[in-house]
């Protein structure tokens, strides 16, 4: 995989840092929650790039470590509120997952305040905003993610 | 309701009808600021001499004083502090005076 | 190599006001396998599609990226424009330059260079993409109706005479709703019964449509096309083909004080009744909970007297299970009690009553037979206070929304009061009157200059009984803003719509999406407003939010149109988004392992087992297998494989890490 | 139990009865109360009504030196001292910038938070307590009477139900009392208009005396001075309004908790009413609750 081509953090001398932000979240309760904020025209920090799944539930944590190996300096992951899967239970399995891979994370020293898991629902565009934007400030604050990149880099990966 | 009111006192637009009230506030304050707590028979001594109202409520006084509700002088507590806090909220309003 | 065609749309200044569509198309132009790079001002447009097409034929395209507004929106048009070009549909990704970008950042470098990143994400994608065929799968044409409400029954009617079966289900034991409780309606002053009961009847004769009141459903699986709905009929304890509902039970039943539900607890029934006399279908039921036998086991006075023998009192629930192809949720509303309301005395005052208890009382068929009286000692009230926006429009204290109905039906209750009492003093406190509606304006002006109704704007901050009658405390804000008070003998509550209850579980079930106050969400708030986010389900009525009865017929028949326009086709086209299992040549066989871990996390159990065999059908592994007719595409068994054996069409490993890459 | 302490200038003056029950109780309950240290008035409905800045730094000022005394729960009988406290603590929370503004006029930080209750919620926090030492039942039939400052705003205040409140209720009951069911629970007493509009509290107590005598109490609990005050001191005005005499009581919760523990009246200042505090012996009100 590595043909493909990515952008750096962009970090000009100079410059002030801004995040790279990935999120992942499933089609039917957040791609259109943050469609909603669109359509509302409610603003937010342009730092994220979502990428669409059909649930949280087919949500690889590799895919979580890929991303922060290739750039992001903070990853969302994001869907439906439980009891309101598209597809019944996939999200519980997300959550399921979620708690023991957080554990994991935390223990290889990943830096937990990088990785959000949060429910917004396909009526909440505001809250997609506010979502946004609170994970954009914190990764701001805590600055590139340069740690796991490195070690990415260096062939760790 | 509180905002409009106290616009009407800044703007001096309070209704004639409403001045022994505010008559009575000012009074209120005007004590809390000499004794830093409420000091009644100073408060109804003065509204008494803002209004004109020199008889009202004459006879409720000796009542009170009977059942040890009126006291004849101020509590003492912290004057210096309340004083303090008057003059620095007036200093805010009104900063060239 | 790939060769990659990239079209970026304006949409207008929708997109090209903060975002630099040149720059975009330019950047997109240097990305590996891109060979055709434009940006456009609407791609949706006809010149667009034809710019599409052509791109595809003469550049010889094998994938494309139409980066505009959200593939929520657009996908199917581009998909299709894509295919009738002779590209595979799948071969077709949208980057969301609209809603995730233009529309939410302000115009600057770092919105176009979000551009660019979704693009190139999108790119990296296609790049990977795999031609995919629709699944063709069999409709069911059979409709489910949730609810036998007017909506519910005008929906059910619609599709049964457009040829096709329907299956209606009503939580209670009778059909008709809260307009059959209603006396005469807006704007004609009809008779709510009048008009309502020949629908009903012909639901229940209408050879088309299966009847299942005093029903619920339990769960729906499958998909649109191929649900399978399961139904509880809970027991009557009668049975209801051989009573011929002669009526002799419901008036010998030895238990009479039953506060009596369709009356709102004006009038008393029996533990076996039936609702009201022009209930569908006319069969009592038994009150369990109140029933003497069920309590005590001693009575059995209705099985005596009853000449056809058809009572049952060892009648059980029955479960039914049905194939049906589309589902229309017509639940309806319900309102709020007036023991939400502390100011207003939480309930406790018997002449404080809510909208529809004053229906009762005004409606000829109720227990007062239409004279308005007052529930407390049965006078006639001399001044009767309404008012209006009881809970609606209030955040703090009850919802947000306003319930759209109570301006119309507290100004036809007040005249209705001043029609049936004529010397009576009829008084409405209102924010606003709301009449929007063919000749409903019209309607509370009679109210006001010709029967006489006193509008107060403004609102009521306390009722309190004194000496028999209520204190009603209020203010009018348009004359001088004095606090006023009236004494009145009865005061009417327009008490918020809300969701009904259950809403949120049934929503679970069906996986539909509801508001925060339980309301079902539709689809598209303009466009798409009759149909969920789950394909196949449909809405109805006040069930989505507050609607009066005109409203709820047009959706009703709305979304009958969409269930027949389902019907009409043989087949569905199925998305292929489905979870695939690996296969190689042997002697690997398969990625597989057989650890079935992906069985445990299907929500569908659409996890099969399979057998690899040599030639003479030994088992050499077995291996998981996608039945893709139950597999519905969530990609949680793909998270969970620990071989990566098994992989997502459409979202596949190879796509996502690309894109994930590309960020 | 260990609290802190804002009796407030009414206590210890027209209120003294109010002080000394409050007092009284407390000690009955092994609860040591500390004063906040040269506390100052909270401005009352005067700072309210005059000036925003003010109404929130004389209250701020209590607030802060609490904090700085240590005191993490001051109990503040009088309703509308309570009532200034809690918002003033509401409204510098949520905006930084009004913090800044109040600490300046007041001129020391403000600290950590202080909670602030009221002599309800004190007393409910107590009701163990009390039940264990009950020696007399107030075995009486009253009205509670919770006006306006104690549960309202809703949002701010957080305590009991803003329409219809029942803690006092329950506390009365506790002691072996009985309440009635009325409407004006929550009327207003005209409170600080009692010297400027001496008429209007005459009517507006009219309405809250009437209506308690109409659901046959045989006296109003109260929590608030100024309610007593005006239902009480003010009984003439409320006689004229009413057109006839009433003698019905005006007790505050803390004397009913006060005479349910066996405190002698006077401990209480029962004496100190206006209206002179005559319940019907017990078994008068057995023999009519029996008929």
């Amino acid at each position: 995989m590595g043909t493909s081509v990515t952008t750096p953090t962009p970090l000009k001398e100079g410059s002030t840092f801004e995040p790279k932000i990935t999120a992942f979240v499933c089609n039917w309760c957040t791609y259109a929650g943050a469609d909603l904020t669109g359509t509302s025209r409610i603003r937010y920090q342009p730092n994220v790039r979502v990428i669409r799944f059909p649930c949280t539930g087919r949500i690889d944590f590799m895919l979580i470590l890929k991303a922060f190996a290739h750039g992001s300096d903070g990853v969302i992951v994001s869907g439906c509120h439980p009891n309101d899967c598209h597809y019944t239970t996939g999200n519980y399995l997300a959550r399921r997952r979620w708690i023991v891979f957080r554990d994991v994370l935390e223990f290889t020293g990943i830096d937990l305040r990088r990785l959000t898991f949060a429910w917004v629902s396909a009526a909440e565009g505001a809250k997609w905003a506010e979502l946004v934007d609170e994970v954009t400030d914190r990764v701001r604050a805590l600055g590139p993610y340069r740690e796991y990149q490195a070690l990415a880099s260096a062939g760790i990966e | 309701m509180d905002f409009l009111r106290q616009e009407a006192l800044a703007v001096d637009t309070v209704s004639p009808d409403a001045s022994d009230i505010v008559a009575f506030h000012r009074a209120f304050l005007g004590s809390i600021e000499r004794h830093g707590r409420l000091f009644e028979l100073g408060t109804v001594l003065g509204y008494k001499l803002r209004t004109g109202h020199l008889l009202q409520d004459a006879a409720l006084a000796p009542s009170m004083i009977r059942r040890g509700k009126l006291g004849a002088l101020p509590h003492r507590t912290d004057r210096q502090a309340a004083a303090g806090i008057f003059a620095r909220v007036r200093a805010l309003k009104e900063p060239g005076k | 190599m790939s060769r990659i065609g990239v079209f970026v749309c304006h949409c207008g200044e929708n997109i090209a006001g903060t975002v630099d569509c040149a720059v975009v198309a330019e950047a997109a132009r240097s990305l590996r396998g891109v060979v055709h790079s434009v940006d456009y001002k609407y791609m949706c447009s006809d010149p667009g599609q034809k710019l599409l097409k052509e791109a595809i034929r003469d550049k010889n395209l094998d994938g494309v990226v139409v980066a505009a507004c959200s593939p929520r929106m657009h996908e199917p048009t581009f998909r299709a424009a894509a295919e009738e070009a002779g590209l595979n549909a799948y071969q077709c990704e949208m980057a969301n330059l609209r809603e995730h970008c233009s529309w939410v950042h302000a115009k600057g470098e770092a919105t176009t260079a979000k551009a660019i990143d979704l693009v190139r994400i999108q790119v990296e994608k296609v790049k990977r993409n795999a031609p995919l065929r629709p699944i063709r799968v069999p409709v069911a044409r059979t409709a489910l109706v949730l609810g036998g409400g007017i909506a519910g029954i005008q929906a059910a009617l619609d599709i049964a005479n457009a040829g096709n079966q329907v299956i209606l289900v009503e939580r209670s034991p009778s059909i008709g709703g809260h307009m059959s409780q209603l006396s005469e309606t807006f704007p004609t002053l009809d008779c709510s019964q009048c008009i309502l009961t020949p629908r009903m009847v012909e639901v229940a004769r209408h050879p088309q449509i299966t009847l299942y009141t005093y029903a619920e459903l339990e769960r729906l699986d499958g998909f649109i096309g191929n649900f399978k709905a399961t139904i509880r009929k809970r027991a009557r304890k009668v049975d209801e083909k051989i009573c011929n509902g002669c009526g002799v039970c419901t008036q010998k039943c030895p238990v009479k004080k039953i506060p009596d539900e369709f009356n709102e607890g004006l009038s008393m029934r029996r533990a076996i009744y039936v609702p009201f006399p022009q209930a569908v279908p006319n069969r009592p039921v038994i009150d369990t909970a109140n029933c003497t036998f069920f309590k005590s086991g001693k009575c059995r006075a209705c099985e005596k007297l009853c000449t056809a023998k058809a009572i049952r009192f060892d009648q059980q629930d029955e479960v039914v299970t049905r194939e049906v192809g589309a589902v229309v949720l017509a639940t309806g509303f319900r309102t709020m009690g007036t023991n939400q309301f502390p100011e207003y005395g939480y309930g406790r005052y018997p002449d404080l009553i809510d909208g529809l208890k004053f229906e009762r009382l005004a409606s000829a068929s109720g227990p007062t037979s239409g004279a308005i009286k007052r529930p407390s000692d049965g006078k006639i009230p001399e001044t009767v206070v309404f008012i209006a926006c009881a809970g609606s429009r209030d955040e703090q204290k009850g919802v947000s929304y306003c319930s759209k109905i109570c301006c119309m039906y507290t100004a036809k209750h007040a005249m209705l009061y001043r029609h049936k009492v004529h010397g009576g003093k009829a008084y409405v406190f209102y924010m606003d009157v709301r009449a929007a509606g063919k000749n409903y304006d019209e309607f509370v002006r009679r109210a006001v200059e010709e029967d006489g109704v006193k509008y107060l704007r403004g609102r009521v901050s306390r009722v309190y009984p004194d000496k028999g009658q209520l204190v009603v405390k209020g203010v009018d804000t348009l004359l001088g803003g004095e606090p006023l008070e009236i004494r009145a003998d009865m005061v009417v509550l327009a008490t918020a719509v809300q969701a009904q209850h259950g809403s949120e579980e049934l929503a679970q079930k069906l996986h539909v999406a509801y508001d925060k106050y339980r309301f079902f969400a539709e689809a598209h708030p303009k466009l798409r407003p009759v149909e969920t986010n789950t394909a196949g389900i449909f809405l109805a009525g006040a069930c989505q939010s507050p609607r009066d009865i005109p409203e709820s017929v047009a959706q009703a028949s709305g979304a009958a149109a969409k269930v027949c326009g389902l019907f009409s086709r043989p087949e569905l086209a199925r998305e292929p988004i489905v979870a695939v299992v690996d296969r190689q040549p042997p002697p690997v066989f398969s990625h597989c392992v057989g650890c079935f871990l992906c069985r445990s996390a299907c929500p569908y159990q659409a996890i099969e087992e399979e057998a690899i065999r040599t030639r003479n059908g030994e088992i050499i592994r077995t291996v998981a297998h996608v039945n893709a007719g139950l597999c519905q595409g969530c990609g949680t068994c793909v998270a969970t494989c620990r071989t990566k054996a098994i992989d997502l069409q459409g979202f596949t490993n190879e796509q996502v890490f690309a894109e994930v890459v590309a960020i | 139990m260990r609290l802190g302490y804002y009796p407030g200038c009414s206590l210890l003056g027209s209120s003294r009865d109010f002080g000394e029950s409050v007092e009284a109780v407390a000690g009955a309950l092994g609860v040591e109360l500390f004063e906040v240290p040269r506390w100052n008035c909270c401005g009352a409905s005067s700072a309210h009504a005059m000036d925003r800045l003010l109404a929130l730094a004389l209250p701020a000022t209590v607030l802060a030196t609490a904090a700085r005394a240590n005191l993490g729960e001051v109990l503040a009988p009088c309703a509308s001292c309570y009532h200034r406290l809690v918002v003033a603590q509401h409204e510098i929370a949520g905006s930084p910038e009004l913090k800044r503004k109040v600490e300046q006029v007041i001129d020391i930080p403000m600290g950590p938070p202080v909670r602030v209750l009221n002599i309800l919620e004190f007393l409910e926090r107590c009701a163990d307590r009390i039940a264990s030492k009950v020696k007399q039942p107030f075995a009486h039939t009253v009205a509670c009477y919770y006006g306006c400052l104690l549960v309202r705003p809703s949002k701010i205040v957080a305590f009991d139900r803003s329409e219809d409140p029942v803690s006092m209720d329950r506390l009365v009951v506790q002691v072996g009392g009985k309440t009635v069911e009325w409407s004006s629970k929550t009327e207003c007493c005209g409170a600080a208009l009692s010297i400027p509009r001496t008429p209007v509290v005459g009517r507006l107590g009219a309405k809250i005396v009437g209506d308690a005598v109409a659901a046959n109490a045989e006296a109003i609990v109260v929590a608030c001075p100024m309610c007593h005050s005006n239902l009480d001191m003010r009984r003439v005005s409320i006689e004229e309004a009413l057109g006839r005499k009433v003698s019905i009581p005006v007790l505050f919760i803390t004397q009913v908790v006060g005479l349910a523990l066996g405190l002698p009246p006077r401990a209480l200042g029962l004496e100190r009413h206006f209206v002179e505090v005559k319940l019907p012996a017990e078994a008068a009100m057995r023999a009519s609750a029996a008929s």
